[in-house]
């Protein structure tokens, strides 16, 4: 990485607009289609300048069909493509589960290996603004339940780009799911193509008292949390886990072995969300916590649209330095 | 065709309804007054307002992200419906919902919701249940163009038409879904035909003659009440404002890709002057027709006084409504 | 109840079929829709006499359209009808999950309480017999993910029977899971009407040394495992979860308050599954646990045809004696 | 319309590949030998063997729940056929799937699925990817009358015709969806007119006439490959065996419901004797036929001596194939 490509910055949009034009002009058999991909009204400028260098013919915007489309996506990729769906909403994608849930995720296994399936399904979290509870929903607690499946959702720009990039030169399926709240980002993005490993984990910040295992957008809010926190006398770790599915188990538990205190925070529902995953790797190993595990979440309700109701529906880092009190209140 | 007076002011004044709400938005919209998603039907009054003339107060009828026209049509009032697109306690929804979640049961307005084509089988399913208790009901099924590229939509025509369920399905054809032409998203745009080898009677009618459209829905009503089964019709509109907001190109995406052209062409068929038109051909006078706009513009005066001082959804009651008790 | 009830048996699939009767004959509003409804091949004989009874205008066989049909049913009890929608495979279901999660599961929250959505969505879980893995999944864990959602997935008889009934009475959409596998068991089943109360557990069998919550099919195994593993000196105390959501987080806690070990036995996957919601439960609990949680579930592996595989694939009481005898090795 | 001797050859060949692999398979089904769920296709044989003789070897094919046939017609071997049933290591899937994933990349043969119509949005992916690398390939989606209940197939003419995709849609309507009638199942029975509203030509064909198919389909393969874009067929035919195994009622629960009159007139128009006929009328003798069949026996035979000596997949490889590295 130069000291050049280091200085770069780029949004977190941008930055998986650079991962999408780096792999269609590696490789030919990479194409994008799905609702929107012209239109920065649904996917903002992810799909900058696409069309005018690949054509419509590998950038292929769709009727609102998300079933045959999404179906198509998987189809194309057993015919050797290597194909991106996009859905601008996780909500629409209901439509397509049968392609993704029943298809894509069990080809390579039922086939018995003879046949893979190297599609991206991507899905943008686009939530707030008073949008009800059709026009919000996070979830890739589903997805990750599926054997077959991995599940990545990059917090930063940096991980954007290298996640897309994976999950294009994965031979499986791999839903890409991002956040629409973390598109106007900006970080150092090197220029080159990279990939980061799908399953991996990254520790944002070193500390000794509580770990805080954080998914996507939640990962701003709890370094946040950590750098107040750090005020009050709280050090602590904060991991960003970056892919869902698989989970950085070895990450997790080598944090909360050290600190012996878990929060999860997560921008999907409470129960049965991927919070209860890592909590349940934790209660099943041999760790020994100092305190209960406290999961941060969306609570077990629809999303409302008035925005007073949506400001103490979405969770934050208040909600995260809050649990962190408790936590260390009995601390040593 | 002669329509008693009555029956021609309920008409006007309900086009006038939906088109004098939607106009009083554009500048609560415009300054982030309004905050949710508003999706104004302006321009495609006359399906609504024709289509709902010809239903009685207990038929129901389901919308979808645009059915602030529909609402109205069917029982809402302005003031729920301007409460709600301000999320207030007071709302249709109680500001749970916001604009695209308007819903009256007790007018059978049974509800509206912005997955494309997901209230089509809510809809065959009030059918279903007129069919099963034999109330004589009917529902209608509001939905866009862009949501015949739905397979649901093809599901249910078929089971509507098997069972003979009494569903009148209303496609607006506006010519455009969100940034998308009717060209980019059917090989064949004569939409309506595709009811037909569902054995749907289909037709297709002028969106824009309020008149025309409320006389293929009392046929359709009166065949699905007795018992001949669904109807299928596709109505040639268009959409004066945005794809949500007043102007999709003022917001700053410039996703309106619309020819100024058609526009303006469409601007030259405006329903409600059409109407006017008709209306001052012998049945009211200018001042008449005056009054009933004076009427309206009161009623939109008084609900957004209403809604501006409503309260909003308290934040203790947050998990209210997930589940009934 | 009297004495002659209480000797009455009844297979668990007849016990779905008298509530079915029952329900129908007290509540005119209640109809029943689905593929198969006239099949025993698709659903047993739970719908036995159904037709014949009420009609085939309130017992309707349908084409292969699972979502308009799902959606029919939401509607149709958003319309004042108490909707029961049959699935015989939960495979099948996924086409329709626009219906139950976009729609049924938020409507009433959206519409601020002002329609509500009675309707039971009835799912077959139905594997084995080296049918694969699209026709074998357990997707509960999806369903319990999702707010205004309910979940039962009774292992008895009486259960099934009581919570049937319960869920065609519940205001909200109920998600209502049997399994194939179930179908023949047979005990007392009472000839009156009666309800379980949707979110309450049952123990099976009590015990000291650890807990096994247990879920459906699995509940039969950990009773199996109970048997046996007293005769090697563990006393387990079994709870049958009959619920998946709510859970009943009180007859969990208090049971593994009691013992300090916990196994969940799930017939679902395991990344993401309902077993680890409960182990969260617990470590969100002040419990001290004596050892680590224990999930016993299908491994993260699609559903195999062959049957020797299915062998290794699906848990059964063995699993969970060698795990028991494991968390019981540092007994006191 | 005069034929080579060696297509009607290899016709006359694949017909009865399939039509005695399907009926070797009785005896095992019956006896509780073959466990996994088998979807005879006996009595179908015409559609496969007709529309992959129109096929390239590169092309592609997905099929459904029934497709030993689509199978065996375009390039998979009985061997592999017989040890996948039998869920085998040295199947085509491994012994991982079953009679219903049947499987064979190499041959263009891209997979099946039970999921009803599952598989034709993945064939419409496949037109697409050949689209998009514009290499002449053609997708045959076969798939059955019930399918049609399902929206997806819908949605998938529509982006089909909107595209111009060089896809077949290959209905096989045997007139039954499990335990229902097609008059159960749709309003409308004339399937094929349903692809006509999304501009996809569309035609019903005698699928029992093997020539009549390998006609329709040779036409609709040199419209996809010359870009004209999807074909709909409706193939009229009938199943002689049950929806699963041998015999619906034979199996115990009595399901299958087709009135024996009607069962008895379609044996009368079996494709393969149809078939022989027009052979024996000149191309072949009694003789030259009686080889094939011979030919065809001793394959098969091969083929169970292979599947049973086969091993089972390895417990310790139950999870292997999740994901490939
Ligand atoms: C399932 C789903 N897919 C996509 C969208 C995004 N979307 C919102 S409105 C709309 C267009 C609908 O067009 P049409 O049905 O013609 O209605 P119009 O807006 O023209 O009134 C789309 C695609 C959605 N809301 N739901
Ligand atoms: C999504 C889905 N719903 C239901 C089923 C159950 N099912 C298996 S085969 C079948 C009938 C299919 O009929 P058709 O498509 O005509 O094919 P055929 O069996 O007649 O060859 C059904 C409904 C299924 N496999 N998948
Ligand atoms: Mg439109
Ligand atoms: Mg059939």
């Amino acid at each position: 990485m130069s000291s050049k490509n280091k200085k770069r910055k780029l949004s977190y949009s941008l930055a998986i607009n650079e991962a999408l034009h780096q792999m269609m002009s590696k490789d030919k058999s990479v194409f994008l289609i799905g609702q929107g991909v012209k239109s920065p009204w649904y996917v903002g400028n992810t799909t900058r300048g696409l069309i005018a260098k690949f054509g419509e013919n590998r950038v292929i915007d769709t009727p609102v069909s998300e079933n045959a489309i999404t179906g198509a996506a998987v189809g194309a990729a057993i015919a050797g493509m290597r194909s991106i769906v996009v859905h601008p909403r996780l909500d629409f994608m209901i439509y397509g589960f049968d392609p993704i849930i029943n298809q894509a995720a069990n080809w390579y296994y039922m086939n018995g290996g003879k046949a893979s399936v190297p599609v991206v399904i991507w899905g943008i979290i686009n939530r707030g603004g008073e949008q009800g509870a059709q026009h919000s929903q996070a979830l890739h607690a589903m997805f990750a339940h599926v054997p077959g499946l991995k599940v990545v959702m990059p917090a930063t720009p940096y991980d954007a780009k290298g996640l897309m990039i994976a999950a294009i030169e994965d031979n499986n399926p791999v839903v890409f799911i991002d956040d629409r709240w973390l598109y106007s980002l900006e970080e150092a993005v090197p220029r080159e193509r990279y990939s980061i490993s799908i399953g991996k984990g990254v520790i944002r910040r070193k500390g000794t008292d509580l770990t805080i295992a954080a998914i996507s957008y939640m990962a701003h809010e709890a370094c946040k949390a950590g750098e107040e926190l750090e005020k009050l006398g709280i050090s602590a770790e904060i991991i960003d886990l970056r892919s869902v599915k698989p989970l950085d188990k070895e990450i997790i538990l080598d944090s909360v072995q050290k600190t012996g205190r878990l929060i999860v925070a997560d921008v999907g529902w409470k129960t049965g969300g991927i919070s209860a995953e890592i909590a349940a790797l934790v209660a099943e190993s041999p760790i020994v916590l100092k305190s209960p595990i406290k999961r941060i979440t969306l609570p077990d309700i629809p999303a409302p649209a008035n925005g007073n109701l949506e400001k103490c529906y979405y969770p934050n880092k208040n909600d995260i330095i809050i649990e962190a009190q408790k936590l260390l209140r009995n601390k040593k | 065709m002669i329509y008693s007076k009555s029956i021609l002011r309920s008409i006007y004044y309900t086009l006038l309804q939906i088109r004098l709400c939607e106009e009083s938005l554009i500048a609560p919209i415009s300054n982030g007054e309004v905050k949710c998603p508003v999706h104004l039907c302006t321009g495609q009054e006359a399906v609504a307002a024709g289509v709902c003339a010809a239903l009685s107060p207990t038929d129901y009828v389901f919308g979808n992200h645009r059915s602030h026209g529909h609402f109205l049509a069917h029982g809402g009032t302005i003031k729920e419906l301007i409460a709600e697109v301000y999320c207030k306690e007071t709302g249709c929804s109680r500001g749970r919902g916001g604009s695209m979640h308007l819903c009256k049961p007790a007018t059978g307005m049974l509800g509206s919701a912005p997955i494309v084509a997901g209230t089509i089988s809510l809809a065959l399913g009030s059918a279903l249940a007129s069919a099963i208790c034999q109330d004589k009901k009917v529902t209608v099924s509001f939905f866009g163009d862009g949501a015949t590229g739905e397979g649901v939509l093809y599901e249910s025509f078929n089971f509507a038409a098997l069972k003979k369920l009494p569903i009148i399905f209303a496609c607006e054809n506006n010519l455009y879904s969100t940034h998308m032409s009717i060209r980019e998203c059917r090989a064949n745009g004569t939409i309506y035909k595709s009811g037909l080898p569902f054995s749907v009677p289909s037709f297709r009618v002028d969106g824009n003659d309020v008149l025309a459209v409320f006389a293929v829905a009392k046929k359709a009503a009166l065949a699905c009440r007795s018992g001949k089964g669904p109807v299928f019709i596709e109505f040639m509109t268009y959409r004066f404002r945005g794809h949500v907001g007043a102007d999709d190109n003022v917001q700053g995406v410039h996703t309106d890709i619309r020819p100024k052209k058609e526009i303006a062409g469409w601007f030259k068929k405006d329903p409600i002057r059409r109407f006017e038109r008709y209306l001052l051909n012998g049945v009211f006078g200018k001042a008449e027709l005056l009054k009933i706009k004076e009427q309206v513009d009161a009623e939109i005066n008084d609900a957004f006084n209403f809604a501006l001082k409503s309260p909003c959804p308290q934040e203790s009651d947050l998990g209210k409504y997930v589940f009934k008790k």
